[in-house]
């Protein structure tokens, strides 16, 4: 799923010291699971608003919403009346979300309240980590289903480097594991070690984002 | 009470809430600017409950659980302190500033202690309004 | 408005045991089913036999194992535990097949595990640096034979105490010993100790015991022993004492698979490696984290023998507290999952200090005339029976799915949108 | 000859070589490069220099590299992958050779985090061992990475780096073989403290007979105070300082002395690398302590150095 986090609530509130009406608007898919941008999260922030802008802005009126998924036009399209009604939309939702309500709707001012941070999984109840880096060519296969691409700070695929210690990564020891060593470990269990003997050639970059802005179109589901 | 003056005590209804009727039966009733808030357990106070109470108008929040070790849900006491702490970074945040909420471990026997609580977490507003 | 559900009067008990078998003992008297189950292949017999009073004897326990209301599972492997209180289901695999087992509740008590702690004393075992166990088995088997001790030592030097603590459970043993000592072998016997552990039941009059039969004390501060071919020296605070044979108490520790138990059965370890955690009134008498599943004697506790089986006496007590009356029902207060408006994320699932919550299946709802009011649906379910009204889900949950039934909350708290607007006329 | 430079004819040859680093000014003050130039010459064969070492900014090891070709000094090209993807990398490998270096040094590169600008974005568009790949094929088969003709010879003698002490041990061995199956044609290892270990690597790879296809050059490092051997040790990943070297500098006493005491063990920690089958030489490390290469090699016996 994606993984978000909040803005610092200064941030968020600079951009409203003179919004009379706004609508705060969640997303219950990724970012609820994720415990950023659900329903409770849009409470907290409505909460937290109205006491950040009590002596700048004590008349603002904060409108609270949550919908299935932010990033759909079909799930945002009730929101219609509601969005002209107001000044401001804080979208709790990730940067897609945020990014399909100001396309939806041209006129509507849409801030983010969240950082989009990664693609990633919870390792467990409050913990989660990264796993995908989207590259768009995926060589999970060759390396035990561990991503150097993502989870090695350096995006070595011929590692490790010099800085794996103990199963940990130099550049934070306490939090990142060493890709390579999970990879070694991984190919080691499985019998794929000799997997590693051949030299990985440079990646082509061009499938990730180093190719310009992605799309995908499946022909047979487009007329 | 005015706007701002109130006080309002969110607490464990095992520890904190039988410390409140032991008060009550004793005559001594919680002072008319602090509501009683009870919640059956530490672990059902998150962040919203705590801005909602300062939203709702209150000057302060006092968070009431069992002592760690005594939460008939075990973890609930040290969730209701996790949860004060991030509240209080969220306030912080906020402009309001972080002792206006404050977190006490509690027992079913400390009836003295809560109203001194109370007095002293109130001294820095009396001081405000002496002034 | 009762929402009782009944229950079978209908118990697993898990473990190889004396406690356990004094909980089977008990319910059994109770009018319960027992459905015990061990892990290994020793004899729960033996255990069973063992678990009897006093003044019962041991022939008369033998024959309530024919009672049909008592059914034994040896050699058994604990695969999942399903469903919760009043509804537990236990997969086991014994000689590769599956086997299921209902139960309403459910005990632990499986135990310690004894050993040796040659880190902890520095010391190894030989000839004459013997266990309190390996000597007792030597007592045992002369007793068995019938026959006289042959004076063996002049001087038996017992260390009722070594680097550290040692468990209630072996003190205990280790004065008994003592005792055996003085008796059978007609040594001089010196006990040596850092700490006494006073508040173990019996110690005292056990203490007292070895004094009128001669066991000398000596305190040390520092443990100084020596073992050389002349013999063992053990240094104590006002002087030396040198003897033929050292004694010295085990230690025990959980047993193996504890942590991985606990899991299977959803509740809590302790630090210690113990089942539970410490928690000072409501875990104390036995009780996990989760309703219907008790510990039971030396799996959460450190206790000697007999305390272990009165233990055992309370965690029966409390479950005929539970079941006695053929019916269960939920707590004042306990959570409710709005299913549709739950997105199975699963933190309440995670959060729940009490395995009360679950993925469940929601039938579709028909009106009166067949026609769909609401469809099925995948979510979270709060077990009512199981939950004990915490909040930890509803205080969790990412998208206010959960409630709690029975509670007053200020509207303030409760409004979905935000309070000024709620409380503006 | 790959590259007709004298580190290359030095090791060829089997002379036992020295190299040495020399870490550029965080600016434009060429003067300071030739101040250590000055301490570096006639006490080591070649000398690396360093590419932004550890993330902090400095003056290019292309333009250093350059200065030093032109005073007749024989350079190593230090060359990471963090901060130029593979266009920037092959025109500033096309710049240097132009400028007479002959020597490089293949590394993937301190992440960005440790240095001064650690909200730079990284680059890693290749890693080491793609890099030796990409110069050996610039250099045998005269192709860019893209696959264009290079115009013009790229006589270059490659190095890479390998680390006898960091994890996976056991995968340490076989991702040199790794670097030398990409065509790598020398190694500087990261500083030796732990001899042992070292030595163990070092069995590893003479039974796989990599020290046939490769110059191994040792790498060492002087210590200044007890208070550098701890901080290494709990501060850089993947080098340890074992006890009792640091007990050693602890007793050394403080200033001058722990100083005295740092190179002798240096020149110690030299002469017993010497011995070990396999290791054609020696890379000293001084960082910002360049005038001690003269006094280590003077000690460990490399003295004079050959003129070949």
């Amino acid at each position: 799923m994606i993984v978000a986090k909040r803005k610092p609530l200064p941030e968020i509130a600079a951009n409203l010291q003179s919004t009379r009406k706004l609508l705060i608007v969640g997303c219950n898919t990724c970012v609820a699971i994720c415990l950023a941008g659900g329903e409770k999260e849009v409470a907290v922030m409505g909460s937290a608003l109205h006491l950040a802008l009590r002596n700048t802005n004590p008349a603002i009126v904060i409108t609270q919403r949550s919908i299935e998924r932010q990033c759909e036009e079909e799930f945002n399209a009730p929101l219609a009346e509601e969005i002209a009604a107001h000044d401001v939309v804080l979208s709790m939702a990730c940067g897609v979300g945020v990014q399909t309500l100001a396309e939806q709707f041209p006129s509507a001012i849409v801030y983010p309240a969240l950082n989009t941070a990664f693609m990633g999984r919870p390792e467990e109840r409050g913990i989660w980590s990264e796993r995908c880096a989207g590259c768009g060519n995926c060589v999970l296969d060759k390396f035990g289903g561990v991503c150097p691409i993502a989870r090695c700070s350096k995006n070595l695929l011929n590692g490790p480097c010099g800085g794996s210690e103990q199963g940990k990564c130099e550049v934070d020891p306490k939090n990142i594991d060493c890709a390579w060593q999970l990879i070694y470990d991984r190919l080691s269990r499985i019998g794929q070690l000799d997997r590693l003997l051949e030299v990985e050639p440079p990646k082509d970059w061009s499938t990730s984002r180093h190719g310009g802005p992605r799309k995908i179109v499946r022909e047979d589901m487009v007329l | 009470m005015t706007e701002g003056n109130k006080i309002v005590l969110l607490g464990c209804a095992h520890s904190a809430g039988e410390v409140v009727a032991d008060l009550a039966a004793r005559g001594l009733a919680l002072p008319a600017h602090v509501e009683w808030v009870s919640v059956p357990c530490g672990s059902t106070i998150d962040e919203l409950l705590m801005l909602r109470a300062f939203e709702s108008g209150a000057g302060q929040v006092m968070v009431l659980a069992c002592y760690n070790g005594a939460c008939r849900s075990v973890d609930g006491s040290l969730w209701a302190e996790k949860r004060a702490r991030a509240a209080r970074a969220l306030l912080e945040e906020a402009g309001i500033a972080g002792w206006r909420l404050q977190f006490c471990n509690i027992a079913p026997n400390m009836a003295a202690d809560l109203p001194q609580w109370i007095e002293e977490f109130r001294e820095p507003v009396v001081a405000e309004e002496s002034k | 408005m009762s929402q009782r559900v009944p229950v079978e009067k209908k118990v697993m008990v898990l473990g190889d045991t004396p406690e356990a078998g004094r909980v089977a003992h008990d319910l059994l008297g109770l009018g319960y089913l027992v459905h015990w189950v061990s892990f290994e292949d020793t004899p729960i017999r033996t255990s069973f036999a063992n678990s009897a009073r006093d003044n019962q004897s041991r022939e008369a326990e033998l024959a309530k194992l024919a009672d049909a209301r008592l059914a034994f599972y040896g050699d058994c492997n604990l695969v999942a535990l399903e469903g919760d209180v009043g509804q537990f289901t236990a997969r086991l695999r014994r000689d590769g097949e599956m086997l299921s087992l209902d139960a309403a509740a459910l005990v632990v008590a499986t135990g310690n595990e004894r050993y040796y702690p040659a880190e902890r004393y520095k010391l190894s075992l030989s000839s004459n640096v013997l266990t309190v166990s390996q000597i007792q088995r030597q007592l045992d088997a002369v007793r068995g034979a019938g026959a006289a001790l042959p004076h063996r030592h002049e001087r038996i030097l017992v260390m009722l105490d070594l680097g550290g603590e040692t468990a209630r459970e072996t003190a205990t043993e280790t004065l008994r010993l003592a005792i055996r000592l003085r008796e059978e072998w007609r040594g001089e016997v010196y006990a040596f100790y850092q700490n006494l552990k006073v508040d173990t039941p019996g110690y005292e009059r056990l203490t007292r015991e070895m004094r009128e039969k001669g066991v000398v004390f000596c305190r040390y501060a520092e443990p100084q022993i020596t073992v050389d071919e002349k013999g063992i020296a053990v240094a104590y605070v006002e002087g030396t004492v040198r003897g033929e044979l050292l004694v010295l108490p085990e230690a025990v520790r959980p047993r193996e698979g504890t942590a991985e138990l606990a899991a299977l059965l959803r509740v809590r370890v302790g630090e210690d490696g113990y089942f539970q955690d410490i928690n000072i009134h409501h875990y104390r008498p036995g009780l996990s984290v989760r309703k219907g599943i008790y510990f039971a004697g030396r799996c959460h506790l450190d206790v000697a023998g007999d305390e272990a089986l009165s233990d055992a006496a309370l965690a029966a007590a409390n479950i005929d507290a539970l079941l006695g009356e053929g019916f269960l029902e939920p707590e004042a207060v306990i959570a409710h999952v709005d299913s549709y408006k739950c997105i199975r994320c699963l933190t309440c699932i995670r959060t729940c200090p009490h395995a009360a919550v679950e993925l469940a299946d929601y039938q579709a709802v028909t009106d009166g005339d067949g026609l769909p009011v609401r469809s099925a649906v995948t979510a979270a379910r709060v077990v009512d029976l199981a939950c004990r009204g915490c909040g930890a889900c509803l205080a969790n949950c990412p998208v206010r799915a959960i409630e709690l039934v029975g509670q007053q909350l200020p509207a303030w708290m409760l409004a979905k949108d935000n309070p000024q607007e709620i409380s503006q006329p | 000859m790959k590259s007709g430079g004298k580190l290359e004819r030095i090791l060829e040859s089997g002379v036992f070589a020295v190299t040495a680093e020399l870490g550029p000014p965080k600016g434009p003050n060429l003067e300071v490069v030739q101040t250590k130039m000055g301490l570096l010459t006639g006490v080591c064969d070649a000398i690396n220099i360093t590419d932004n070492q550890t993330a902090i900014v400095r003056l290019s090891s292309v333009a250093a590299c350059a200065l030093l070709a032109q005073k007749g000094l024989e350079p190593v090209m230090q060359m990471t992958c963090r901060d130029r993807n593979r266009l920037a990398i092959q025109a500033d490998l096309f710049g240097a050779v132009a400028l007479g270096v002959r020597n490089l040094l293949c590394l993937t590169g301190d992440h960005q985090c440790f240095g001064n600008h650690p909200t730079a974005k990284n680059v890693y568009d290749m890693d080491s061992i793609q890099l030796i790949q990409m110069v050996k094929r610039m250099r045998d088969e005269s192709l860019t990475q893209g696959g264009d003709p290079v115009d013009g010879p790229m006589p270059l003698f490659i190095g890479g780096a390998a680390n006898p002490f960091g994890d996976p041990f056991e995968f340490r061995v076989i991702r040199l073989a790794k670097k030398v199956a990409a065509g790598v044609d020398f190694i500087q290892t990261q500083c030796i403290f732990d001899l042992p270990r070292f030595k163990e690597f070092m069995v590893r790879v003479v039974d796989r007979g990599l020290h046939e296809k490769v110059h191994i050059l040792a790498g060492v490092m002087p210590l200044k105070s007890a208070g550098a051997a701890r901080y290494i040790n709990n501060n850089v990943a993947g080098i340890k300082v074992p006890d009792e070297i640091v007990k050693r500098m602890e007793g050394a006493g403080r200033g001058k002395k722990a100083q005295a005491e740092g190179l002798k063990l240096c020149a110690e920690i030299i002469q017993e690398v010497r011995q070990m089958p396999g290791v054609h030489g020696v890379h000293i490390m001084a960082v910002e302590w360049e005038e001690a290469i003269a006094q280590i090699t003077e000690q460990a016996g490399l003295l004079p150095r050959p003129t070949i």
